[in-house]
């Protein structure tokens, strides 16, 4: 026993990667579908959507780039199926200047293969990228078509009949801001403040603290902190919806409740890990001060 | 031709005043050093007035403040040219003198200038380096999608395995210190994800207090990362930035010089 | 002129109102609907140049009348040469009893007219939209301004803190010793440094991954040079690899004046200080894979970092070297001190080159640093007993704007 | 799309390789090492003259030399930095890297003192009035930020009463690093994620036809 933890002690950090790897890998491949709770402010979130009519505008926005897509894609996924669902058109738009752009035409084109009865222009819209996401905040109020004369391939926006009527982004019945950084935060303070449109956050999990001043004060109707909360949106899909429980069953596709199995088993591992150095480290402590 | 009290004072100071510096130097060998510090002296003074005085020639959107700091924006572009020069006569250099590994230098040169042209194409062309107009991918962006951009994000993923063997290694009880970053980490770690309830999930008996656990042991990290954690960042915070005015009132007075390879003080 | 045409349409439509609102049955025989009660204007009305500011903008500012009536708002109107026509800028609500007006151009001279304006809907005597006596204020013209008062208590707080560290400076030149007490992290540069000399690998020395716009840099170039010295007394190799070009200029001068300075020119080599690459994880990836390779001895991790201080640090502890990390910004700190064998946190970065130099000059401000510190204490504990007791006006002595 | 192919097979043998550092160095590894150095370094070299040179140099001086004749100066020291590699005149170069790190400098300054050390004071003057829970976490902060900064005095030789505060500080410092730490392993563990998702959901499973 002493030499097996004297070996612990000095294991080759590689044993440690490879552990690393599968756990992470694993879930990926087979889901393990570990139990997640829901918490209030992905609830409301979700029943704010599920009130929505079809028919009713919302706007998607990309606030994220490649480095956290694994945490924020599946929110931004599990949005647009929701309404694609339920008949909800959508406005698609992207503010984060490296690769929010790229993020948005993937899991544009990857949601809406899924639902062929979706019509470009008719039931979404894709807006493309902007820079200065503050600037362009403000003249969303006013008009549009002042920052987004076209779609993504420059169409003119009057063209498509998803537009029509609509002007200003009061007129738009939710935003939901998929975001790493504070472009997420000025949907509340430009947006919402002013122009009164709902905002729903969907942040990463380091900058999930700092919204729920906002959650409580009203200014927010929802948040899905981190890969954690997306898991939770997900779950209340596939308990709301046949479809859903069929899709986030079966899908060989990432999912935030797959990375969510990864990150828990992992947190699992490097906390036993820890365990079993320091319980190695105690147990020949006697030796190595024999030796010394 | 603008002749702003401002932007002719800027040019005054950091454009004739080192050519008269250059021209002197080159006869007086001690003034190659004295001059250049008397330059940074101004320049460092700008920026301090400009806190505190609003007026327009030093403060406004072209007064003197932020017009030298476009300046330096493009004195830091050509520094780049250099560090390219560098790379480029090492590998040269190792390539003619077949060093161990040069057939890497050839990747290396290939690499950089392969990429490097696509760049300088994008400029000259006016085409630039995103999309063209048809919505594909100019050459730039795309050896940035399919070779940059996956190796940036690798090398970063690499993180996930550094970090738990670091945890493994450095998380061990040895004494007081150790063992207070150990309960802290553990704290942490598992108030970020459900690890209680994934483990009590075989006892359904358990699960209710599985769940409790799980969110108080959320709570605990969110007090943990705002009041003690809070509180150390402050003092660090504060104690370094006492440092770093300390050093720049050196170096804005020329005690501290250092980084011009004029070696230590008096 | 304009106000009395548009009492007289509000009267109109006050009459209207009246007669469509009130029940038939409480009809009074109304021959003329009752005259306005006269609205009260309000005191006090100037209009300044904003004081403290870079031009461009006027304050308003004035007493509000009281009692106002219900939904009454204040209207700041404004003209300016050659019409002399007032236009409406903007209503205020009562209380704020100020505006500023951001519109105004610098060397325009204007004049600004304020007056109550009743509510829009009907109050219980029927009137609307009526408008009081105006005041008019002096012509006025914005201008750019020499200070900003209310940065007065930052200003006061650098002057004294250029005044603890210049007398603390002159303190030491004076020759009187000064302390300082044991930091072990720089204690162990020697250390490092011998034994990498002993088993005769090299240095490596990185100076973070920012460039000479960033103060932990420049602390870094100068630690570098102590340690260049100490590789040049010994003839040990170094080997500095750089992310930022203007860096790598800064650390080839200081390396090559530390050899100089020892007087071993002939030890020193361009290619001692060399430049990798302008990106962070191409960097990160390049100078790894060097660690793997060259097994240095000895590793400093000294200036500002980012994510790859966890990579760089864990490849080199795995490669056996001794390593000596240092960073003033706390985000990297946990990763440091969990890797490498010393870790020189905050402040400490700082106090390196007077540590290792012994150097009066850079021991004095050391000095003016522990003044400063005691004064912030102070400050801070007088401040919370202040607040204790209710004098909470002591905070806005700290805050800044 | 046979571009887009070629792409996904090239990024996956570069995800692969790159990760295969992890088991040792290998001539893999190298070739994608040196790749990356060499492709990022000209990477930055459209960067810079796309969107630093440009815009801020070329083309204001272009349309607008009138307004913008001063920008010739920064091109001068732009150009004195090269002066370095000549051998009698190195000197020369100092000019610029003096003007950069002191304009910097003094941006700083007034950024640590107005930005950093007030505000941060300014945080910690809590009113400490009451016997309660909200009380007592404002002195444990007040308590925990103070230790620190004692920590930090250098000039002056620990003693009975600042060697325990000082002490205590380095233990609100440890707190700080392990829970920093273990804050930070999930971001961490979500871009392993990333990479693995492209490497089994984009290159794995439509090469098997899954």
């Amino acid at each position: 026993m002493q030499a097996f933890f004297q070996r612990l002690l000095a294991l080759d950090r590689r044993w440690v990667f490879l552990l690393v790897l599968l756990s992470v890998t694993i879930p990926i491949v087979i889901p393990i579908g570990l139990p997640v709770t829901t918490t209030s402010s992905t609830r409301s979130a979700f029943e704010f959507i599920e009130a929505l009519e079809p028919g009713d505008i919302v706007w998607l926005s990309f606030d994220y780039g490649p480095s956290s897509a694994p945490e924020n894609d599946p929110m931004a996924e599990a949005f647009l199926r929701q309404c694609l669902l339920k008949k909800v058109r959508v406005i698609v738009s992207a503010f984060y200047p490296l690769g929010g752009l790229d993020l948005a035409n993937q899991v544009v084109a990857k949601v809406t293969a899924e639902y062929p009865d979706a019509k470009y222009g008719v039931d979404y819209i894709n807006l493309g990228y902007k820079d200065g996401a503050a600037a362009v905040m403000r003249t969303l109020g006013q008009d549009i078509t002042s920052s987004f004369p076209t779609d993504v391939n420059g169409r003119p926006l009057s063209e498509f009949p998803i537009m029509q009527g609509i002007r200003t982004v009061r007129q738009i019945d939710l935003v939901f801001t998929v975001a790493t950084g504070l472009i997420g935060e000025w949907w509340i303070t430009q947006v919402h403040s002013q122009f009164g449109t709902p905002v729903i956050i969907g942040p990463t999990a380091v900058s999930a603290p700092k919204y729920y001043a906002f959650l409580n004060s009203g200014q927010l109707v929802g948040m899905l902190g981190g890969m954690k909360g997306a898991a939770e949106y997900e779950k209340l899909l596939a308990a709301k919806h046949a479809s859903f429980r069929k899709f986030y069953g079966e899908t060989v596709g990432f999912t935030a409740t797959k990375g969510m199995d990864g990150q828990t088993v992992l947190h699992g591992v490097i906390l036993g890990l820890i365990f079993l150095g320091n319980l190695a480290f105690f147990l020949t402590r006697g030796n190595r001060a024999g030796g010394a | 031709m603008n002749l702003e009290f401002g932007r002719v004072t800027l040019v005054v100071l950091f454009a004739l005043l080192p050519i008269a510096g250059i021209a002197l130097g080159l006869r007086a060998p001690a003034l190659r050093s004295k001059i250049p510090l008397l330059v940074a002296f101004f320049a460092g003074l700008i920026p301090i007035f400009s806190m505190y005085i609003p007026k327009k020639f030093l403060s406004g959107e072209s007064g003197m403040s932020p017009r030298l700091d476009q300046w330096l924006i493009i004195v830091a572009g050509f520094a780049l040219l250099l560090g390219i020069t560098n790379v480029v006569s090492n590998g040269y250099r190792k390539i003619s003198r077949r060093d161990r590994g040069w057939p890497y230098a050839i990747v290396l040169l290939t690499g950089l200038f392969v990429m490097g042209g696509f760049g300088i194409y994008g400029a000259i062309s006016g085409k630039g380096i995103g999309f063209l107009p048809d919505g594909s991918a100019t050459p730039f962006r795309w050896v940035w999608s399919a070779v940059f951009q996956p190796l940036q994000s690798t090398i970063f993923a690499l993180l996930a395995f550094f970090m738990a063997s670091a945890a493994f290694r450095a998380f061990r009880a040895r004494n007081t210190e150790a063992t207070i970053l150990l309960i802290a980490g553990a704290i942490v770690m598992c108030g970020r994800v459900p690890l209680l309830e994934f483990l009590a999930s075989p006892f359904p008996a358990l699960a209710p207090s599985a769940a409790a656990a799980s969110q108080f042991m959320g709570r605990a990290t969110e007090w943990i990362m705002d009041i003690p954690n809070g509180a150390a960042q402050s003092g660090i915070i504060i104690g370094a930035a006492l440092g770093a005015g300390s050093m720049a009132i050196r170096v804005i007075l020329g005690i501290e010089r250092g980084y011009l390879g004029l070696g230590k003080g008096e | 002129m304009s106000a009395s045409v548009r009492l007289t349409a509000s009267s109109l439509v006050v009459l209207t109102l009246l007669l469509s609102t009130v029940p038939a049955g409480a009809v009074a025989p109304v021959t003329t609907p009752p005259p306005p009660p006269e609205l009260p204007a309000p005191t006090a009305f100037v209009a300044v140049d904003r004081p403290g500011d870079g031009g461009n903008a006027i304050l308003l500012t004035w007493t509000d009348p009281a009692p106002l009536p219900e939904g009454a708002m204040l209207e700041v109107r404004r003209s300016e040469p050659p019409a002399d026509e007032f236009v409406e800028l903007q209503t205020v609500k009562p209380g704020v009893q100020r505006y500023v007006d951001a519109s105004a151009e610098d060397g325009k001279t204007y004049r600004y007219e304020l007056r109550v304006r009743g509510a829009e809907t009907p109050d219980s005597l029927g009137i609307a939209g009526a408008v009081g006596p105006a005041l008019v204020s002096d012509p006025v013209s914005p201008h750019d301004n020499w200070f900003r008062p209310e940065r007065t208590n930052s200003l006061v707080a650098s002057v004294l803190f250029i005044i603890f560290i210049l007398s603390s400076i002159a303190f030491a030149r004076s020759g009187k010793p000064i302390f300082i007490r044991r930091i072990a992290g720089l204690n162990a540069v020697d250390e490092a440094i011998g034994r990498a000399t002993e088993l005769g690998k090299k240095v490596l020395y990185i100076p973070g991954i920012q460039s000479m716009d960033e103060i932990q840099t420049i602390a870094s170039i100068a630690i570098l040079g102590h340690v260049a010295r100490a590789t040049a007394r010994y003839g040990t190799d170094l080997d500095v690899p750089n992310k930022d070009p203007l860096t790598f200029i800064s650390a080839r001068e200081a390396v090559h004046s530390a050899y100089l300075a020892e007087g071993r020119p002939d030890l020193f080599r361009e290619d001692m200080v060399h430049y990798v690459t302008y990106d962070q994880f191409a960097f990160t990836a390049a100078v790894s894979a060097q660690m793997t390779r060259e097994k240095p001895a000895a590793i400093f991790l000294v200036g500002y970092f980012f994510a790859e201080s966890l990579i760089l640090a864990e490849t080199g502890q795995s490669t056996g070297a001794i390593q000596i990390a240092g960073q003033a910004d706390p985000t990297q700190l946990p990763f440091f001190v969990a890797t490498c064998d010393y870790t020189l946190i905050g402040e400490e970065l700082y106090a390196a080159s007077a540590y290792l130099s012994r150097e009066p000059v850079l021991l004095g401000s050391m000095r003016g640093q522990d003044i400063a510190k005691l004064v912030l204490l102070t400050v801070g504990i007088v401040g919370i007993v202040a607040v204790s007791l209710g004098a909470t006006w002591f905070l806005d002595l700290v805050q800044t704007q | 799309m046979q571009m887009d192919l070629i792409g996904t097979w090239l990024a996956a043998f570069l995800t692969l390789a790159a990760f295969s550092f992890l088991y040792k160095d290998n001539p893999f590894f190298r070739f994608t090492e040196s790749l990356f150095a060499g492709v990022s370094l000209g990477y930055y070299v459209g960067i810079v003259l796309n969107q630093t040179l440009l815009p801020n140099l070329f083309i204001p001086m272009a349309q607008d030399f009138k307004t913008n004749w001063d920008l010739l100066v920064p091109g001068l020291l732009g150009l004195m930095l090269y002066m370095r590699s000549a051998p009698r005149i190195g000197w020369i170069s100092r000019y610029a890297l003096a003007i950069y790190v002191a304009y910097y400098i003094g941006v700083d300054f007034t950024r640590r003192i107005h930005g950093e050390v007030m505000p941060q004071i300014a945080r910690t003057i809590r009113p400490l009035q009451a016997f309660d829970g909200p009380t007592l976490v404002s002195l444990i902060f007040i308590v925990g930020v103070y230790s620190v900064l004692i920590y930090f005095f250098f000039s002056k030789e620990q003693n009975a009463v600042t060697r325990p505060i000082a002490r205590l500080g380095t233990w609100f410092l440890m707190i700080s690093f392990g829970a920093a730490f273990g804050f930070t392993v999930m971001g961490r563990v979500a871009l392993l994620i990333g990479r693995l998702n492209f490497l089994i959901l984009d290159w794995i499973y439509p090469t098997i036809g899954r």
